[in-house]
């Protein structure tokens, strides 16, 4: 199984990501830089964090017209599972593969710190190996995190059970100290119809090993493998 | 010629950045600024005149704004 | 355009006296032209020059069996930590741009130092902060202003340092009326190489090509160097074009065009353009080359049209890189270039005849013998003053105050209050490389390049210096070597940020040179080479110089990742053990400045003996896995020390503390701030074998009490305070955000 | 009434923004767009009206934009 990283100028999280697949899971991951216009072969694509383009305009605005992001589309479609993780999130939905937006964070201010998740959705390929309702520890590092639909757009997730990260407090009770960035609904993470692309503002690759505080986000890439499994066999 | 698309977060949108504004305002000493939202002014040169309609439309609405969450006016300032 | 012609009044607004132009005539054997003024004026202005400070700074131990890159050599120094790898670090200020534009004078702070790192070749991992501003607390003069400065300057750091992906992991701050309006910004950089990696700025091989790579010279920042080496005056304020905007992400593409670059084997020689711009990175490179230069501005991109020479000679638009090639490379470096989409040109080539030779075109508008420009700088041996002694403090003066109500206000105070306001606005988390991040006292990194876990703090103390400039150059030293020995960490080096006002007041000249020899015997004793630094004087404000202000960085490693130690308390059960007992009065402490309002004493002075061996008893205990925890005693003595413990671990643990009677007044006992101690807790199971080390060791140690509970209680002689750890937290953990509320981002940061 | 404060950087300042938008324009196949500047714009609805004119540069020139490195206009759009 191949997971591609790709790099578009100004990521700065690919690293942390094909390390954490490379040296925790001992998985094949590569980056591929964002003039690429394919990417065939590859089991998983990775949206990593950072600030492509220099988030300039708008998060994401820019990169989503890199030449790879046509080939993601085309996989996507495919059923090929994209994850998004952070600035990876902010670009899916400003290409479309994921509703909604990310805004500036209603305190105005680059947040970096752990925060609680309760895990919604366990019938995708990237939480495959969680339970509902089970609460995690994730990093988040952001300043445009604020998560943002209409509300039909709101209801549609929710009935449609896309909703798979919420912030919450420790014991899972979604309070409104909880939610660091005013997401409506305290939402952290989407998946789109089919549930085969998932976009985060946490960071499940800062949080794969014990030196780091927590390894509540194992179980991301730990589902992808699983999940490739499952699709040989 | 000159090309200027004014971008602004659509008013259901809250604006914590424009409120904040509107405070910092009363704190300099004006009461009464009412509703202050924030947006963005993108000035474009265009020195070998503007594209057509369609084109200027697509990038105002896939480029310069977010539909979602903004609305754009574009005006050509002599 | 016509150049204006050369006036007495012309060669006075560059900053250059009548004996400097007369050297400058017998440099050139003819009068200056005016681009050639604007060449000189820069190069030696201060900042490029050092010129009032270098022979001080001789006086720092610069070599060492690690050394590999000596301090001076080259944009920084180069440390080994074994196994072929290496660390370049350095500290950087940005003071002056960042009072006349916060957040972009600090964005490009951290832009700059970062390119004096990746400059040597090495890929940058980490980023500390150390700044100073004046009062913010409600009612304090000034409050508002310095309050817009913090928020510009922590979203200026956060913007740049978050964009191109290094983890701020640690700082400090202070909040002092003497930086109102003359806040101080010291940023500092670690990168790791290996030891063949190293790149110099040297510009080598007659005939090879000089290429600019960046960002498109601009009409921003002229002569910025030499801005930052004046005072600030209110016109200074109107001095407009000094300040220049950085971008981030074309540093990022930069930073890894120039790595590949390097590992590539075109490189000759690669120099950034930092101060001084396209004039310092041309004729430092061919002196150190000993060769000459020959640049042709036309060739030079630009953002603006019709700019001059002197213009373009002197713009510190932001990143920029000069890289000599060897001939024959030029295709495979354009390559390269254009896959980060970064604008470049060869703009001339490497001479052999010692000069810098600058052309537009064919037309030749300056030449000047290259080693001469920075070699024949001037050098000023300025008269410092006679030092009079502070006083001993005479408590007698000092109100008793009730002590209960002391700690929260002290624990609340800026200064000494917990930062995570600023913290968490830095993505210190980027690079997965955090072990020990912002809220311990030492920030320890793993480096997974070359799986070292290396330590790094940043500290210094303008009270003390000021009260005791020599005192409170060895303090900073300890400080930061103790924090590291807390973390488990031997020290390598240091780096040092000289902040202070204008040195042609012998009484500033005294404290820059009493500071300094200060340091220099501290990094002796720790056997810490000074690896680099930067000087930042005329930090004045109409109010008069600031309080001198010397800070130091010091980078240690930690070889077996289990003895990484944090400060705050495991939890409960432990003991609490103090190490290096000591009594002192109420000197020159935060105590006596934050509820008395006074800036006494004499400070209690650093026995770097003592200090020696108490750092190699922590780590001795540490690597013998005794210490569950370990926090250095500063600012704020003991008690808050011991709050520090309480609160700032995984999660609140309670301590009840028996002080011993040290014939002192409470407030003296509790809040004094006397160097080489260090809180250390212990399993009760191992308090022997700590015990019999720390004697082993003649340190004084003495068993303080126990942990656990939801107090923080003190006993002292028939006397009793308790506080609810429950309420302190607050305090300690939220009044920073409470003063800063959301006025936070200054509108023109975005 | 409405009061709209445009602010601008400085024609002489770098403004990375501006120079992103404009190689992104042309991706999106214009190839023309010349030099492209990103600014802010901040509506305020004033119900009560404006503030003397003092008051109202004050708040441009020292909360709305930062004159180092911006300019700012007012308008008072209909
Ligand atoms: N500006 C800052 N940026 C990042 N971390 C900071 C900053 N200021 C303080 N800190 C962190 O807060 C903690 C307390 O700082 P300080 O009081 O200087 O510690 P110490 O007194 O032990 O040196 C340290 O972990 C330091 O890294
Ligand atoms: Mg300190």
């Amino acid at each position: 199984m191949k997971f591609a990283v790709l790099r578009f100028p100004g990521s700065n999280c690919d690293q942390d990501c094909l390390r954490t697949l490379q040296d925790t899971f001992g998985a094949t991951a590569e980056p591929v830089w964002h003039k690429e216009t394919s990417v065939d072969g590859y089991d998983v694509i990775i949206l990593p964090g950072g600030f492509s383009f220099g988030d300039y305009l708008r998060c994401g605005a820019i990169a989503r017209y890199s030449p790879v992001m046509a080939a993601v589309r085309e996989a996507a479609t495919r059923g090929t599972p994209v994850l998004g993780i952070c600035n990876g999130f902010q670009i899916l939905c400003e290409s479309g593969l994921l509703p909604g937006a990310l805004v500036r964070n209603r305190g105005l201010h680059f947040i970096c710190r752990q925060v609680h998740l309760r895990l919604e959705n366990t019938a995708s390929p990237f939480t495959r190996a969680g339970q509902v309702g089970q609460v995690l520890r994730l990093p988040i590092a952001h300043g445009e995190g604020c998560y943002l639909a209409d509300e039909e757009t709101l209801d549609q997730l929710e009935s449609e059970g896309r909703v798979a990260f919420r912030y919450c407090a420790p014991d899972g009770s979604l309070t409104p100290g909880a939610n660091p960035n005013g997401s409506l609904r305290h939402i952290a993470g989407i998946l789109n119809g089919p549930g085969n692309v998932l976009g985060l503002m946490p960071h499940p690759e800062r949080a794969c090993e014990e030196r780091l505080g927590s390894t509540d986000g194992r179980f991301v890439f730990a589902s992808l493998l699983e999940s490739a499994l499952a699709a040989v066999s | 010629m000159k090309i200027r698309v004014t971008v602004l977060p659509k008013s259901s949108v809250l604006d914590p950045q424009g409120v904040a504004t509107a405070e910092a305002i009363k704190h300099l000493g004006w009461a009464q600024p009412g509703r202050v939202r924030i947006g963005k002014v993108i000035e474009i040169e265009a020195p070998e005149g503007r594209p057509d309609d369609d084109k200027l439309h697509a990038i105002c609405r896939d480029l310069l704004s977010n539909p979602v969450i903004e609305d754009y006016t574009v005006e050509f300032p002599a | 355009m016509k150049d204006p012609t050369i006036t007495p009044e012309l060669i006075a607004k560059h900053g250059i006296t009548p004996d400097e132009y007369a050297r400058i005539q017998g440099i050139l054997g003819r009068d200056p032209n005016f681009t050639e003024l604007g060449i000189f004026s820069v190069m030696w202005s201060e900042h490029c020059s050092y010129k009032n400070s270098r022979p001080e700074l001789k006086k720092f131990p610069t070599s060492g069996p690690r050394i590999l890159v000596k301090a001076g050599e080259e944009n920084a120094g180069v440390l080994d930590v074994g196994d072929g790898w290496a660390v370049a670090f350095k500290i950087e200020s940005h003071n002056h741009p960042s009072a006349v534009e916060p957040f972009q004078g600090a964005a490009t702070g951290v832009g700059g130092i970062i390119r004096d790192i990746f400059t040597m070749g090495a890929r940058p991992i980490f980023l500390l902060d150390s700044l100073r501003f004046g009062p913010i607390e409600a009612g304090a003069p000034g409050a508002a202003a310095n309050r817009h400065l913090l928020a510009g300057v922590v979203s200026g750091i956060a913007h740049y340092g978050n964009c191109i992906g290094l983890p701020t992991v640690g700082g400090e701050t202070w909040f002092d009326e003497t930086y109102a309006g003359n806040p101080l910004v010291n940023v500092f950089c670690l990168g790791v190489l290996r030891h063949d990696q190293i790149a110099r700025g040297a510009a080598r091989g007659s005939g090879n090509p000089v290429f600019y790579v960046g960002a498109e010279t601009g009409r921003d920042g002229l002569a910025g160097a030499a801005f930052a080496s004046r005072e600030l005056t209110e016109e200074s304020r109107e001095d407009r074009p000094a300040v220049q905007v950085g971008d981030p992400f074309r540093e990022k593409l930069l930073l890894e065009a120039c790595l590949e670059l390097l590992a590539s084997g075109c490189v000759a020689g690669i120099q950034d353009m930092g101060a001084a711009g396209l004039t310092c990175s041309t004729c430092e490179t061919a002196s150190r080359g000993g060769s000459g230069i020959d640049v042709d501005l036309d060739l030079v991109p630009k953002r603006e049209t019709g700019m001059t020479p002197y213009e373009i000679l002197l713009s510190e638009s932001q990143e920029r890189m000069l890289v000599i090639v060897h001939r024959g490379q030029e295709d495979r470096v354009r390559e390269i270039f254009e896959k980060w989409d970064l604008p470049h040109a060869c703009i001339g080539q490497v001479t052999d005849d010692g000069l810098m030779r600058i052309r537009v075109g064919t037309r030749v508008v300056a030449e000047i013998p290259a080693a001469d420009l920075t070699d024949q700088a001037p050098v000023y041996h300025r008269e410092a003053a006679e030092w009079t002694p502070p006083q001993d403090l005479d408590i007698s003066t000092v109100p008793m105050v009730d002590l209960t109500a002391a700690l929260p206000r002290l624990l609340a105070h800026p200064t000494l209050t917990g930062k995570r306001w600023i913290w968490e606005q830095y993505d210190h988390m980027v690079r997965n490389g955090a072990v020990v991040g912002p809220g311990s006292d030492a920030a320890v990194f793993y480096a997974r390049e070359c799986g070292k876990f290396l330590a790094a703090s940043v500290d210094g103390n303008g009270l003390i210096s000021r009260l005791d400039p020599r005192e409170g150059g060895r303090r900073c030293v300890a400080e930061a070597a103790r924090n590291l020995a807390c973390a488990g960490a031997v020290p390598l080096g240091a780096t040092d940020n000289l902040n202070f006002g204008n040195p042609h007041k012998p009484e500033i000249f005294r404290q820059l040179r009493d500071s300094v020899e200060g340091m220099a015997e501290a990094c002796r004793a720790f056997d810490t080479p000074v690896t680099g630094g930067n000087v930042s004087l005329y930090n004045e404000s109409p109010a008069g110089p600031i309080d001198p202000t010397p800070v130091v960085a010091m980078v240690g490693v930690i070889e077996d990742e289990a003895h990484i130690t944090r400060q705050g308390f495991r939890g409960p059960g432990d003991s609490v053990w103090l190490l290096g007992e000591r009594a002192a009065g109420l000197d020159a402490s935060q105590f006596l400045l934050i509820l008395h309002g006074r800036k006494e004493g004499r400070p209690p002075q650093t026995d770097l003996g003592t200090e020696v061996s108490l750092h190699q008893a922590v780590r001795d205990a540490i690597r013998d896995g005794l210490v569950r925890s370990a926090h250095d005693c500063a600012e704020g003595g003991i008690a808050v020390a011991l709050a520090e413990c309480c609160l700032s671990g995984e999660g609140l643990v309670g301590v009840e503390i028996f002080l011993p009677d040290d014939e002192r007044r409470d407030d003296e006992s509790l809040f004094h701030e006397a160097p080489g101690r260090v809180l250390v807790t212990v399993d009760p199971a191992d308090e022997e074998a700590f015990h019999d080390l720390a004697t082993l060791c003649r340190l004084p140690v003495r068993k303080l009490g126990t942990t656990g509970g939801s107090e923080l209680v003190i006993h002292l002689r028939t006397q009793t305070w308790r506080w609810p750890v429950e309420a302190l937290f607050p305090a300690w953990d939220g009044a920073l955000g409470k003063l800063m509320g959301t006025v936070a981002e200054p509108l023109a940061a975005h």
